[in-house]
């Protein structure tokens, strides 16, 4: 694996401005904690998505000026938010009616590992000890319409992320459509994992030699 | 950029096909969006399942709809109003079926319906002839029956002000079902009396978010059932 | 029966009055449709009462002024009303939440017929062809805290209202507390039905006789 | 007259005994209800379970009170936050139990149990470790498990704007789990900023009606977390 963990092939700015132009306009999308949020940053020209955080507003905005955080506007991860015009607060029911009942277009996730079956394992290593913290991940890919999952395609140990079935915990069951690593875009099919596009410079034979599970080239 | 408007409620109501579920707004002439229905009305949609609380009156709205023999199911809790002569005599004929279901649980499986929920136990309705063939389960000793979410294709229902991104904010008791309609519907149309730019509504005071709105249409002076029942007005 | 029907006893507005007196300070009722709306009228001295109307509203006031009735501000009975200082506007999901998770306190209805195990028999006749119309009356009965009657003692054919079991379509099984006609103010109790006040003038034999089970006397 | 304003926060909590059940607002710091907390502290009760999204932070507001050993049960959907050790530590000693609910399923409770629906289905957590001993069952060939509706003895909740009637406006996403679990608890709590009169908030934007509060206390300017952590405050 020495020669292949070399690979870094996107940045995670280049993913986000990727994943970014598969949203269509006017979608409303849910960003995860973390490396999701980076999304928010390439919205296609032309384009507008409109951000629902799951603790209660739909039209987050960006990071506030210096100064100008209110400690009662949040999102999801507890960072200081604002609020788009157009925008509308909400409790946590109706937010989770929003997810459960189908209304968000788009979910986009962090995982620890997506199985070719589009199983996903991103809340807990289930290792003893462990503080068990689920969040709102569960509902999300419960409930939302897609879920793209975005993530190196390695673990920091070089262990692939996409197998052949999870070891962790679940998150739910058969729940990906769609994978943004830095080598690929990789969908989840009824025939396993299916590469879309591939980072340039990258060689399929690479990402499979990354991947614990088959993977079925891009159709030209 | 997102725009939610359409031109008017001919277009709004275009694109509903025969044998479409549709969720129409209002308690009585409360809330109801009776130039979106009278555009259904020209449009010519039939063999519609209607929910909505009632039946309507008179033979304009709700109730003229069903006059031209368009509505071949009802799901409501209470068909009667005054001047309701329309329904009773469509249901008699067998020609409208009817779904009787206790107000509270009308307004529970649609909400249930629009928050994911397939089902869900209620203590209404135990032991009385509206729980024949349902599945009874008791918790904690009590008794409840399992009720079902309910969705439709469509839903007809009329704001005060919106948004172009579908933000709603209703008036008085006309609030009523709209909210909960507004999130059980594949489509929701609204009707609201004004149509305002993104963030000219306080986020706070938001009644509908714009997630469960798909058409809104400016309807600048609304009519109203008793009114238009006064001045001998039959639609169409 | 000829001479029992004679007896008038209270009116309706002496039943309305007779009734507020039961209702704490602060108590939060739903009137039904008809008589029991007569009860907002004799409010005892320093008491307040809110007033919830399942189409919406918590804070009912009275009719509006001539002239000033907005056609969507109306009560369950879909007549015109007013909001009071402090009142609120719900959805339905919300409204029925108040009612079916024992958040109001009283609930006032009619009655066709109550049984002397409570049971409540006042929506529908079970008569062939007649459209059958329910509301929101099984759930008030299934989820508010206390449920009174207010009804005249027997029908207009002189029959006993107060039986020993309903032969039209129950709204809800066990659920009435408390009965005021015209002639007694009667408890359901788990020993049937026990009188608490005869009206001035009237003798317990005659309620006995208009009532079709039997009557617990009032205990000195 | 109804008047639900009382003292203050010690008075306001002065009856929650020993084993009572408690939903405490907030998701993070935002709606965190931290004097209504610190009145708790003080005043003594313990054997407490704790309904809340998340555990608290540093050692104050609900942080301080898991500290103190007077929480032997948490149900909630995350906790962990930043800054968060008093949990972890109680919950490995054995000291406190977790019931951990996705976050969705823990609000679709607590909204349940205060809307008088005893039990409900939902897609959330189908095929995953906390779908372990709940009941499966399918509805048009889809599965869900059975979730229970929630309710509590109390809720400590924090508005911004409340009038004596209890009615409550909320800041922002400090509005988060409040309308719901003042809706599940038997009594209801609510510290506000400012407390009005009757009349003095629109019954069009009320977010609570004050059906579902029982007690009000103003605290004009309450602290945040974040502040009481930088400034190295550890409560009591």
């Amino acid at each position: 694996m020495t020669q292949q963990t070399q690979v870094t092939g996107w940045t995670r700015e280049e993913m986000a401005q990727r994943l970014a132009q598969d949203i269509a306009n006017g979608s409303y999308v849910n960003l995860g904690i973390g490396i999701p949020e980076l999304v928010a940053k390439f919205v296609p020209e032309g384009r507008t998505f409109i951000y629902h955080t799951e603790n209660g507003l739909l039209g987050m905005g960006p990071s506030p000026a210096e100064g100008e955080a209110d400690p009662e506007l949040i999102n999801a991860g507890k960072r200081h938010v604002t609020a788009n015009p157009g925008s509308a607060y909400f409790h946590h029911a109706d937010s989770f009616a929003m997810i459960r009942g189908g209304h968000l277009d788009l979910s986009v996730l962090g995982a620890m590992q997506i199985a070719q079956n589009g199983d996903l394992a991103n809340w807990s290593t289930g290792k003893p000890g462990a503080i068990p913290a689920v969040g709102g991940a569960m509902d999300l890919v419960a409930g939302v319409k897609q879920v793209f999952v975005m993530t190196q395609h390695c673990t920091k140990t070089g262990d692939p992320k996409l197998v052949e079935s999870c070891s962790y915990p679940l998150t739910g069951r058969g729940v990906v459509d769609r994978v943004y690593t830095n080598l690929a875009v990789i969908d989840v099919t009824p025939d396993g994992f299916q590469v879309v596009e591939l980072c340039p410079g990258v060689e399929f034979e690479t990402v499979q030699e990354l991947t614990g599970a088959p993977l079925r080239p891009a159709s030209e | 950029m997102i725009n939610k408007r359409v031109l008017n409620p001919a277009e709004a109501v275009a694109d509903i096909a025969d044998g479409s579920s549709i969720m129409i707004g209002g308690f009585g002439e409360a809330g109801s969006p009776i130039e979106l229905i009278h555009a259904l009305i020209d449009q010519g949609a039939s063999d519609l399942t209607v929910i909505s609380n009632n039946t309507g009156s008179g033979e304009v709205g709700l109730a003229a709809l069903l006059k031209e023999r368009r509505v071949t199911k009802v799901i409501c809790s209470f068909p009667k109003t005054l001047n309701s002569t329309v329904f009773p005599e469509l249901y008699r004929e067998g020609f409208t079926e009817l779904e009787l279901v206790p107000q509270g649980t009308l307004a529970e499986r649609i909400r249930a319906g629009g928050a994911g929920v397939p089902a869900f136990y209620t203590p209404t309705a135990v032991g009385t002839p509206l729980a024949e063939g349902k599945e009874f389960r008791e918790f904690n000793g009590r008794g409840y029956l399992l009720e079902h979410g309910l969705t439709a294709d469509y839903s007809l229902i009329k704001g005060l002000t919106a948004d172009s991104h579908g933000n709603l904010l209703y008036n008085k008791t006309a609030r009523n079902f709209a909210p909960i309609m507004a999130m059980a519907a594949d489509v929701t149309i609204v009707q609201a009396a004004s149509v305002l730019e993104p963030g000219e509504i306080d986020p706070e005071i938001v009644v509908t978010p714009g997630i469960f709105v798909d058409r809104v249409v400016e309807v600048a002076d609304p009519a109203y059932e008793s009114e238009l029942i006064a001045a001998g007005v039959s639609y169409p």
